[in-house]
């Protein structure tokens, strides 16, 4: 067997009083989806955002082929795309400035694709308009367009579904049963129910601290 | 940078904005003090230079804030560029839309609060070389109350007393030159102050960015 | 003994207000320092010892 | 392959002695303070009654500014005290932030308080002398001004930690305004020197003997001595009270806390 | 209001800022200036007026944003409550937060500038009547900024030349009486202010908050 | 037939150079569920906020039991419930709280129902927590208690489901289904297939000026 791409060892988390998890541990390989699944408030953007390196976790690590995240971000960086409840996306600057501002801070993101990207994410002819006034479901796109820009080999996305219309629901999961086909890997959370074509595997967070995987 | 100066060309206006309240706060002190020029020559550094403070001061609050609830912040901070290059960059255009301006302007400034001619060029000069201290103390502060309600307030409090020193170097040296006195030594120290956040301040913008973030 | 009578000692040949303000004040904020800790300890201590008896007993339900 | 990384970070550990670590855990630094505080309180308390006694009772006036000297024995501790308080509320969150010292951390924050507290005092008692002494409550003068400048960056600081609901990021934005704060602090007390100066210059040094008569200045000693271990006293009883509010689910302290003697 | 309240409350250091701000921006003249009591006694009233006025409108531009963001504003003009009402009970709440307590602050002020002792009343009672009248209209600036993404130095822009009548009467009342002169005219015209911004201002600000909405 | 509730007669909206739709008529009976559908973008949030006077259509008008409802808001905003992208929840403040002050600015709202609205969104003992402490979706769940605190007849919901979690939605669908049978009414917008058992009306925006009703 290959070693995992992504080791996480004895996770626990710890938000004022009581423990969000506690010991957690999975491993992902390359070509497999993660979905994290949960009821409100079970720690799911928690357990995101400690796997991204913006929350610290109360014990355990987090460890990319091997090394552990805290020590040496760079690589990791190099190698994940992060997507949070917040898009990223300033709404006084328009689709393609948001999209080369990405690009340059990210450098899997290619800003060469950015057109082709847009056009993917179905905001052909919006390039020009300043964010703010696009719709909820608009906004949310332009930063999905990364998706289809990226070369990173880990994806990790909070509740991407949000505020995509149906058609575009299908149309991203397409988009990363291919990304795990080509061998990258992909985390995400949503309340959606994903479907069956789509294999992966499910971490249930149930709220009390304790979770199952299967 | 680029994104930043685009950012502020998009309101033509906001870069206009630190400038007129730089002015509006000279010309409140004519109105509320007295117009006698004699008098208002004398205080006219100190003014000048509490309203260039202020005018970078004001602006200071929304500097991270836009980028910390749009995201743009988390991204930074997961992306794979030095972050305190990009906080430098940023700080950097914020300058370059506010303490320039601001030093350009105050020779206009000074004229209007009969400011002897022969201090115009310590006062250019000494703003020149205070305000991207300035700028670089205040965005230590404004990544540490990003993430606060109501940071505004908070961020006069903490910066204010780190930007005393630079406030009395730099009146002073536009005083020490209306009295004639050379200036060499205060702009020095300002110089030195400069040198020394130039490299620090946004290693420690960063720091507080991170633990902003962590929330 | 510095002072010849008790009213020399409170007037302190005319700065009597001055120093006894002062050591008023100081006073007042040595009280301070040690009287809210021990408050504080007081309180913490009852809630905490609140909060242990409550999960104790939600444990016991359990 | 993880193993080998966890013991580089414990490899990464053992830099610092050992007592530094046990200093760092929480339990080893409740039981060790709760030994000194009884002998802290009771010698602040010695040395301020026969300090306050001595100062009101038995030091002689000055021969210029009369019985308002007396103050001298509240001002020159206080002002001592908010000084080195806030080097050592920098340290400690310094400390804090780089080794993740859980202690460290509580004592910056506990240390705040009590240090704006001192130095209100200073300031309060010197405006009062100042009536008598320069005939004006408050001048412009350089030891004034950075004594009011300290006092702000303490409000500083005690806002920032009460702002951040949580705990261990307030410590750590606090410890990083304490720390640019810090290298201020000098930065004020020799421009605002050289800037306008009224004040008395420094009468105790370590390398000279004082100037004033013994029966002035021992007292005086006692007072700075009192303050101190009253310090010491206060900040020691505040830092266990978070220490037991912060570690309230470790077993020692619910161990502790079932155990009805501890008051 | 009551929410209002409960929200400042919520963080007890909130209602000190302000303060802070004021005392401090009151501190940085004489080090910029000069530190002669006599010099700075002359300026003392147009400083506090100064310094008030940019404590009052430093926080405004919080006043509604927070509102603004979150959906509240939404909420408060699909209300069933008069939108006036809840305006003035939310000025009223921000001025017992940093007016009221600036006033009550302002003698301190004074005595640190060297103010001759006499006009400590009439400060404060000019500070007492023209506080109100500045967050009033302040409150008009905030909500036509509210939407806006750096609004806080547009409003400043909007707001300083609408303060500048309070400003002269309010600082021209304290030197009146510095000069041993009456200054009950000038008390009388800032009362005249506050009766007009009374019933009006929270009008035109929930006008202004309508059109901020419909964006 | 009694006559409708709300009526929407020719209602055009246009933003910037476009129209989003154009001449829009439908009216809206007691016990009725409209859900308002269509692709991202294509003008359902602005329909929604023109419905709740919030904007201003370019033409047409909007009639509640007979009243222009730019006329005369005050009768309108009693009995309508508006819950919009923004939750209209600070964050310092506690649930609790939140909804105190929604209560007073709302007569429809009782004040008293408040810890049984909040047992129904399942955030029973979160009351005195400050509101930027919790999930998402919890903070979705403080807005939502509303549905269960309200005497409004009307009830005006722009993604009701967004961040809640299945079991929440379910509850959701069931509370607006007892709301329509007791005779009030419901325009909502989803990209969420409703349930079949919920009847209900649907107005498709095709985003291109054009829509269909049934
Ligand atoms: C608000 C007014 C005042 C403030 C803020 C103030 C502040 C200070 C400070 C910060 C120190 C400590 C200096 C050091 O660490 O070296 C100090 C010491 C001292 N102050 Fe004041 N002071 C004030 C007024 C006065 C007045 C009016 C007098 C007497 C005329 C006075 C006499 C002294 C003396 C004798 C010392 C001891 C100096 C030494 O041993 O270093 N102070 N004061
Ligand atoms: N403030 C605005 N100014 C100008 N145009 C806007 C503004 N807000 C939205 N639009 C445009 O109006 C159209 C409809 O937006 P709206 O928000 O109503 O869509 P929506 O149907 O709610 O979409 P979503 O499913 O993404 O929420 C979009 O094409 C958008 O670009
Ligand atoms: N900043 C915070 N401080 C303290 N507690 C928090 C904070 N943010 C979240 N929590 C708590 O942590 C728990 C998990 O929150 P999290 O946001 O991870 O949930 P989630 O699974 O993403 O929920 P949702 O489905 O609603 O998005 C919640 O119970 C919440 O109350
Ligand atoms: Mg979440
Ligand atoms: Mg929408």
């Amino acid at each position: 067997m290959s070693s995992p791409m992504l080791q996480v060892v004895g996770l626990s988390c710890e938000r004022d009083d009581h423990d969000i998890f506690h010991n957690l541990s999975f491993s992902l390989q390359s070509g497999e989806i993660l979905q994290i699944d949960g009821p409100n408030g079970a720690g799911k953007t928690s357990l995101i955002r400690i796997l991204s390196g913006l929350l610290q976790s109360s014990e355990g690590g987090v460890y990319w082929q091997g090394e552990d995240i805290a020590e040496d971000r760079s690589a990791y960086n190099k190698a994940m795309l992060y997507l949070g409840h917040c898009t990223g996306i300033n709404p006084s600057l328009t689709p393609l400035e948001n999209l080369q501002w990405l690009a340059a801070i990210h450098t899997h993101l290619d800003s060469t694709l950015i057109p082709s990207a847009l056009k993917s994410v179905a905001l052909e002819g919006y390039e020009d308009v300043p964010c703010h006034q696009l719709s909820a479901g608009q906004n949310r796109r332009v930063s999905l367009a990364r998706l289809y820009m990226s070369c990173a080999t880990f994806w990790l996305l909070d509740e991407p579904f949000t505020a995509i219309d149906r058609q575009g629901v299908g149309m991203l999961e397409s988009q990363m049963q291919r990304h795990a086909s080509r061998g990258g890997c992909v985390i995400l959370t949503t309340h959606h129910v994903l479907p069956e074509s789509m294999c992966r595997r499910t971490l249930s967070l149930r709220g009390n601290g304790s979770y199952v995987i299967n | 940078m680029y994104r930043e100066l685009r950012l502020a060309a998009r309101r033509i206006f906001d870069w206009l904005n630190p400038l007129v309240f730089f002015l509006l706060v000279v010309c409140l002190f004519p109105l509320a003090v007295s117009p006698e020029p004699a008098l208002l020559g004398k205080i006219a550094p100190g003014i000048v230079w509490v309203a260039a403070l202020l005018a970078t001061l004001l602006g200071m609050d929304g500097l991270f804030r836009s980028d910390f609830e749009d995201g743009s912040l988390e991204q930074i901070i997961v992306g794979s560029q030095p972050i305190a290059l990009l906080i430098s960059a940023k700080v950097l255009s914020y300058w370059l839309l506010t303490g320039l301006p601001l030093t350009l302007l105050a020779p206009l400034l000074a004229l209007m609060l009969s400011l002897p001619v022969g201090s115009y060029e310590v006062l250019c000069l000494s703003l020149l070389i205070g305000t991207p201290s300035l700028c670089l103390i205040g965005a230590i502060g404004a990544a540490l109350v990003v993430g606060l309600r109501r940071g505004g307030v908070l961020l006069v409090l903490l910066v204010l007393p780190l930007y005393i020193p630079i406030l009395i170097f730099g009146s002073g040296a536009v005083t020490a030159s209306l009295q004639g006195m050379e200036a060499t030594g205060q702009l020095a120290i300002l110089g030195a102050f400069l040198a020394l956040a130039l490299p620090l301040a946004p290693i420690a913008t960063a720091a507080a960015l991170r633990i902003s973030i962590n929330g | 003994m510095y002072f010849s009578s008790f009213s020399d000692f409170i007037h302190m040949g005319g700065h009597g207000l001055y120093v006894w303000s002062s050591y008023g004040i100081a006073m007042l904020v040595v009280l301070w320092n040690v009287v809210i800790p021990l408050l504080k300890r007081g309180t913490v201590l009852a809630s905490l010892r609140q909060r242990l008896i409550r999960e104790r007993s939600h444990e016991s339900q359990a | 392959m993880v193993k080998v990384v966890a013991n580089a970070k414990a490899l990464k550990k053992q830099k610092m002695p050992q007592w530094f670590y046990q200093l760092g855990s929480p339990r080893w630094f409740y039981e060790l303070s709760g030994k000194w505080l009884p002998w802290l309180g009771g010698s602040a308390a010695l040395l301020l009654t026969i300090g306050l006694v001595w100062a009101l009772l038995f030091a002689p006036a000055d021969y210029q500014q009369g019985n308002s000297f007396r103050i001298i024995y509240l001002h020159v501790p206080s002002a001592f005290l908010a000084q080195s308080v806030y080097l050592l509320m920098a340290i400690a969150g310094a400390i804090g932030l780089i080794w993740k010292m859980k202690v460290a951390e509580v004592v910056a924050k506990c240390a705040a308080p009590i240090g704006a507290s001192y130095a209100f005092l200073a300031l309060v008692t010197g405006a009062i002398w100042g009536k008598p002494t320069w005939g004006a409550w408050w001048v412009w003068d350089a030891r004034l001004t950075s004594m009011l400048i300290l006092l702000f960056l303490y409000l500083g600081v005690i806002a920032l930690n009460s702002a951040i609901g949580d705990r261990q990021m307030a410590a750590k934005a606090s410890a990083i305004l304490a720390i640019v704060g810090v290298i201020n602090l000098p930065i004020i007390k020799y421009s605002v020197d050289w800037w306008n100066t009224l004040h008395q210059p420094a009468s105790f040094t370590l390398t000279e003997k004082p100037a004033m008569p013994a029966e002035m200045w021992v007292p005086l000693l006692l007072m700075v001595l009192g303050f101190y271990a009253l310090f010491t006293w206060t900040l020691l009883t505040r830092c266990r009270t978070e220490i037991l509010e912060r570690e309230r689910r470790a077993g020692w302290v619910c161990d502790l806390l079932s155990n009805s003697q501890i008051k």
